[in-house]
């Protein structure tokens, strides 16, 4: 890995923003020690580098298991909801909106939602639909396995390309 | 009136960056509606806020009128500019848009399918005493064509499709012999391009020049005229050099022109920015009304220059409800422009589109000069839409300053990454011919290229 | 008349830029002198020519006389413009270009001169009854600026320096006892600054505004003004935003400034663009002339927009010894017009620079928006040179409509990869203060930014 | 990875307006150690020796301003012409103009001029003059060795970083 001196503005400003009152980061023959708030600066010759390792990334959102009403006197979609940030698991199948729209967990209002998180789908199982203007598209399964996340509210909208929900293949 | 407080603009490339500047000027927020493959365009960066519609393929994004309406509705948009091309003549969008109480910048359903249909433009214009092609109704089957070739008896024709434009659908005819093959091919292209395989003849004119009216017409009953644009400069019926005004024709013949547009948008209750076009005969200097486009043209700039009206700022304001912002009496032509379109296209290998990453965009800078793009450092030209790449254009105080200017402009383009047009046209521009006076329709095709690239004809 | 075919600018960033413009509209060949920083500037791309004189370093680059006339030899040049900075009121460099027999874009050497010193201009205004400050002449000790502050007795006093510009070498002085610590600071840093130590004392006046009047005079003996400027929004006594006209002044003191400026100019036998500023006490509506630049300046477009005339053209006009393109009653004042100077600094951090390469850049499209920059994606801003990235400039019908459009315009800039003062003009023009009408030279740092940002201060 | 002193400067602001009372960056050879608010330099006081090394000058040698007896009757110099490409042997050493100007071969007209292709030079040995204005600037060999290319003819005009003269080091 090749670091630029830009890399280590950003890097200096990540561990600025972290709660680290000492920190360093060793990257191939680059090697960054900070010290803050009393804390003394370790010298790298002295102690084994310690490793900070990159932040996590934020946690998925716990998607609503609330199956809310779906289509027939469809309300005005939600309207303009940032995407929620959708990093799949390691091996889960993401399933994202083929169509700006509106994503509808159930098939009609009052129903129960097609899928829930843990719920079992095979392939060709419809997880949700997308209606654009008055067309609906059902929103298929591409693989067999076990829902992990649902990423979008019933009734909210979405664009091409939003992660709708994550599958973990079975077998 | 209608107040406009977010824009859907269902369309991208440059015109996507010309209607997102009429916004910031008429304080509008714009959102853009493009597909995938868009996503870090210009227009996109430009834009306020961007609702990702559909794939790259525009029968899944800007061609479909569901996702276009149904990204205005997620994004709250109370209006929508369709641009030109993809839906801006679809009659369909206009009713959805209606539906969902959307603002469609444009004229009516009503009206802009009068208008569409070249035939039934045609009828209206015939009514109102506007010199037509004398051509013949809808046909309907290769023998219904050889038909009416035989009663019309005078070659060459020109078979046209009712539908769309671009010279898509038009093919010359010379001889009964080949009226059926000829019907085959324009009612098959004309079906494939536009859903519709209505074709009908016109007399062919050999040497013809292309005219255009620029019209604005408002919901008060007000109709100008922007004075007129010469489109002759064409290969393959496709437009590649515009000129304002056009300019050795008698001013009596030109007046002629314009009061026949004005009397056509009026015909035809015209509301919004319309284009009336004419053809010339460069001979007997008869003019015939070809058709009308029923939104903002490609060239719509060079009118701007020469007006000093904003042409976008006006359909804003047209769809609004209020009056045109100037009357006729307030319109003066000042100089002559030139619009140049410059595709990422190499005219040396056959017009072969070259769709790729701009490594390097280098326009000049000038007074009288104004290049509208969506190019720059890195921008890409995607391989899904059409080739256009920039307009540029230049304003001077006549036509030979004006070319001057452009050659000099063209002299300082520099585009790394994609071929462009921009060789070809200074070639054109370089010619006698075209220094002299504008050129007809053919020329391009007869005259130029054949000495300058025999591969590009 | 001396012909111009081919002519080197000895400047860099949008200034180049700008220069070349002009030259482009005027069929000049241009030629950029850079450094080796600068080979793949904005400026590099869009000038015909380049020629490379030296490294990054200015003293071996920029501020080289010898090397760019050497430049222009080798580029065989017939003409050189300077720009502003670097050595655009530098007499060597006049003479330099005379010797070589290149014509220099600016003064003649001996009016450079007269001009460039502050206090032999000053003695100039004086003889043609144009207020000043009735500051000392040239203090060649601290005991000697003792004893003058002692015979003045009046404070707060103002050191400054004769030479050059730029607030370098200014002091303010509230009581005796502070004289000798400032004059040694003043004179060491003029001295440091622009090779002169010499510096003198003027009354300082608390609530003043900077107003300038833009010059042409051409060498027929037509002396011109395009109105004046406000410059007063100073941080450090540098501009930050400059407006013009200057409103909120009695007409009669706006018409005596201009006529002292063309008084002055006469005077001077002034030749070229140049600049005349004046300071204007707010509370009892009294000017004093305080210096002239002898160059054009960075805050001419402002003056351009609301004039229409292109003063760098024009100033190519004058040194082809042609007569101005326009009389004096030609000169309508049109709207309003302000700049926004964006800085390539970190206002929330003291106004630190922050050199880099621009990631991204994005500034929004409009009419009356003006953008003159060097800046596009992958730009570098060099630690080298000052920080100016790009004038932000609109021009509206009056000045709250400009400071809505310059607002709007701000918050659609974008820029990642280094820090912009973008955000301190937002907030500047988003003030009370700002908005009711233009400010005093100390309310920047006296007003505005303790609440804003107790760090910038 | 390279710094030049921009990047030090960014490295340093980017500290400078971080929380941090102590730092430490070491990139290669090049190593920023800093403290305020008291705190001490801790670890370089205590390892190897402050190597704030700076990068090396540029490589263009500092030219000699001897005037040079030049030109008595100087042609006008050779405009702008394109600068060969000039691509050295593997191994070979340039020497570049260190200013735009006019390059001469010899010291007067009709003298001998200071290197041919296969001149053996010695470290400082003058192998040309580049005149900018009135101002010669004798430029000197920076290696021993054997002139293996000369790029620019006499009298013709160069740029900063014109390619002048290849040179083999010798030994």
């Amino acid at each position: 890995m090749e670091l630029s001196p830009a890399d280590i503005k950003l890097i200096v400003s990540t561990l600025q923003e972290s709660d680290y009152d000492e920190a360093e980061v060793v990257v191939g023959d680059v090697r960054i020690t900070v010290a803050r708030g009393g804390a003394r600066l370790a010298s790298s010759a002295l102690v084994a580098p310690v490793e900070m390792a990159a932040p996590a990334p934020s946690p998925v959102p716990a998607p609503s298991p609330v199956p809310a009403p779906a289509p027939a006197a469809a309300p005005a979609p939600a309207p303009m909801t940032a995407a929620p940030s959708a990093e799949p698991a390691p091996g889960d199948v993401q399933v994202t909106s083929p169509t700006v729209g509106v994503f509808w967990r159930a098939p009609e209002p009052g129903a129960a939602p097609f899928v829930q998180v843990g719920s079992t789908v095979a392939v060709g199982d419809t997880i949700g639909i997308v209606e654009v203007m008055k067309l609906m598209s059902n929103i298929a399964a591409e693989v067999a396995g076990v829902v992990t996340a649902i990423y979008v509210d019933n009734a909210q909208g979405v664009e091409f390309g939003t992660p709708l929900v994550s599958i973990r293949p079975e077998g | 009136m209608a107040e406009i407080r977010r824009l859907l603009i269902s369309n991208r490339g440059e015109i996507a960056v010309r209607i997102i500047r009429a916004c910031f000027d008429e304080g509008i927020e714009s959102v853009l509606a493009c597909s995938a493959a868009d996503t870090d365009s210009l227009a996109a960066r430009l834009a306020d806020r961007v609702v990702v519609i559909g794939p790259a393929a525009a029968g899944e994004s800007y061609l479909s009128v569901e996702r276009v309406v149904a990204a205005a509705l997620y994004a709250e948009c109370d209006a929508l500019h369709p641009g030109y091309g993809f839906l801006s003549e679809r009659p369909e969008l206009v009713d959805a848009c209606q539906e969902s109480k959307i603002t469609y910048v444009g004229p009516p359903a009503d009206i802009m399918r009068r208008a569409g249909s070249k035939l039934g433009a045609r009828e209206v214009a015939e009514q109102a005493g506007i010199p037509t092609g004398k051509g013949t109704p809808g046909l309907s089957s290769a023998a219904e064509a050889r038909r009416a070739a035989e009663e019309l008896d005078s070659f060459p024709l020109l078979l046209k499709a009712s539908a769309g434009g671009g010279g898509r659908g038009m093919t010359i005819v010379r001889s009964l012999d080949e009226v059926e093959a000829a019907y085959g091919r324009s009612s098959t292209e004309a079906e494939r391009a536009f859903g519709d395989g209505t074709v009908y003849f016109e007399p062919y004119v050999e040497k013809a020049r292309h005219v255009e009216v620029q019209i604005l017409a408002d919901t008060q009953g007000n109709v100008c005229h922007l004075g007129e644009r010469d489109c002759s400069t064409q290969r393959r019926y496709q437009k590649i050099i515009e000129e304002a005004p056009a300019v050795g024709l008698p001013s009596s013949l030109i007046e002629q022109i314009r009061t026949a547009a004005v009397d056509l948008a009026r015909a035809l209750e015209y509301v919004g920015a319309g284009t009336v076009e004419f053809l010339v005969d460069a001979s007997t200097h008869r003019f015939i009304f070809l058709e009308v486009n029923a939104r903002v043209q490609v060239e719509h700039p060079i009118t701007e220059e020469i007006t000093g009206v904003d042409i976008v700022r006006e359909q804003l304001r047209i769809a609004r409800g209020q009056a045109l912002s100037f009357t006729q009496e307030d319109i003066r032509l000042s100089g002559h422009a030139i619009e140049c379109r410059l595709n990422a296209e190499n005219a040396r290998a056959g017009f072969l589109p070259t769709p790729g990453t701009i490594l390097h965009w280098t326009v000049p800078q000038g007074t009288g000069v104004r290049i509208d793009t969506y190019a720059h450092d890195g921008a890409v030209v995607a391989p899904w839409y059409d080739s256009l790449v920039a307009k540029v254009i230049v304003h001077a105080s006549d036509r030979d300053a004006a070319v001057a200017l452009m050659r000099r402009t063209l002299s300082r383009i520099e585009v790394d990454g994609i071929s462009t047009t921009a060789d070809i046209h200074a070639a054109i521009l370089a010619h006698p011919d075209f220094a002299r006076e504008p050129v007809t329709t053919r020329w391009v095709e007869e005259e130029f290229l054949p000495t300058w690239s025999p591969a590009a004809v």
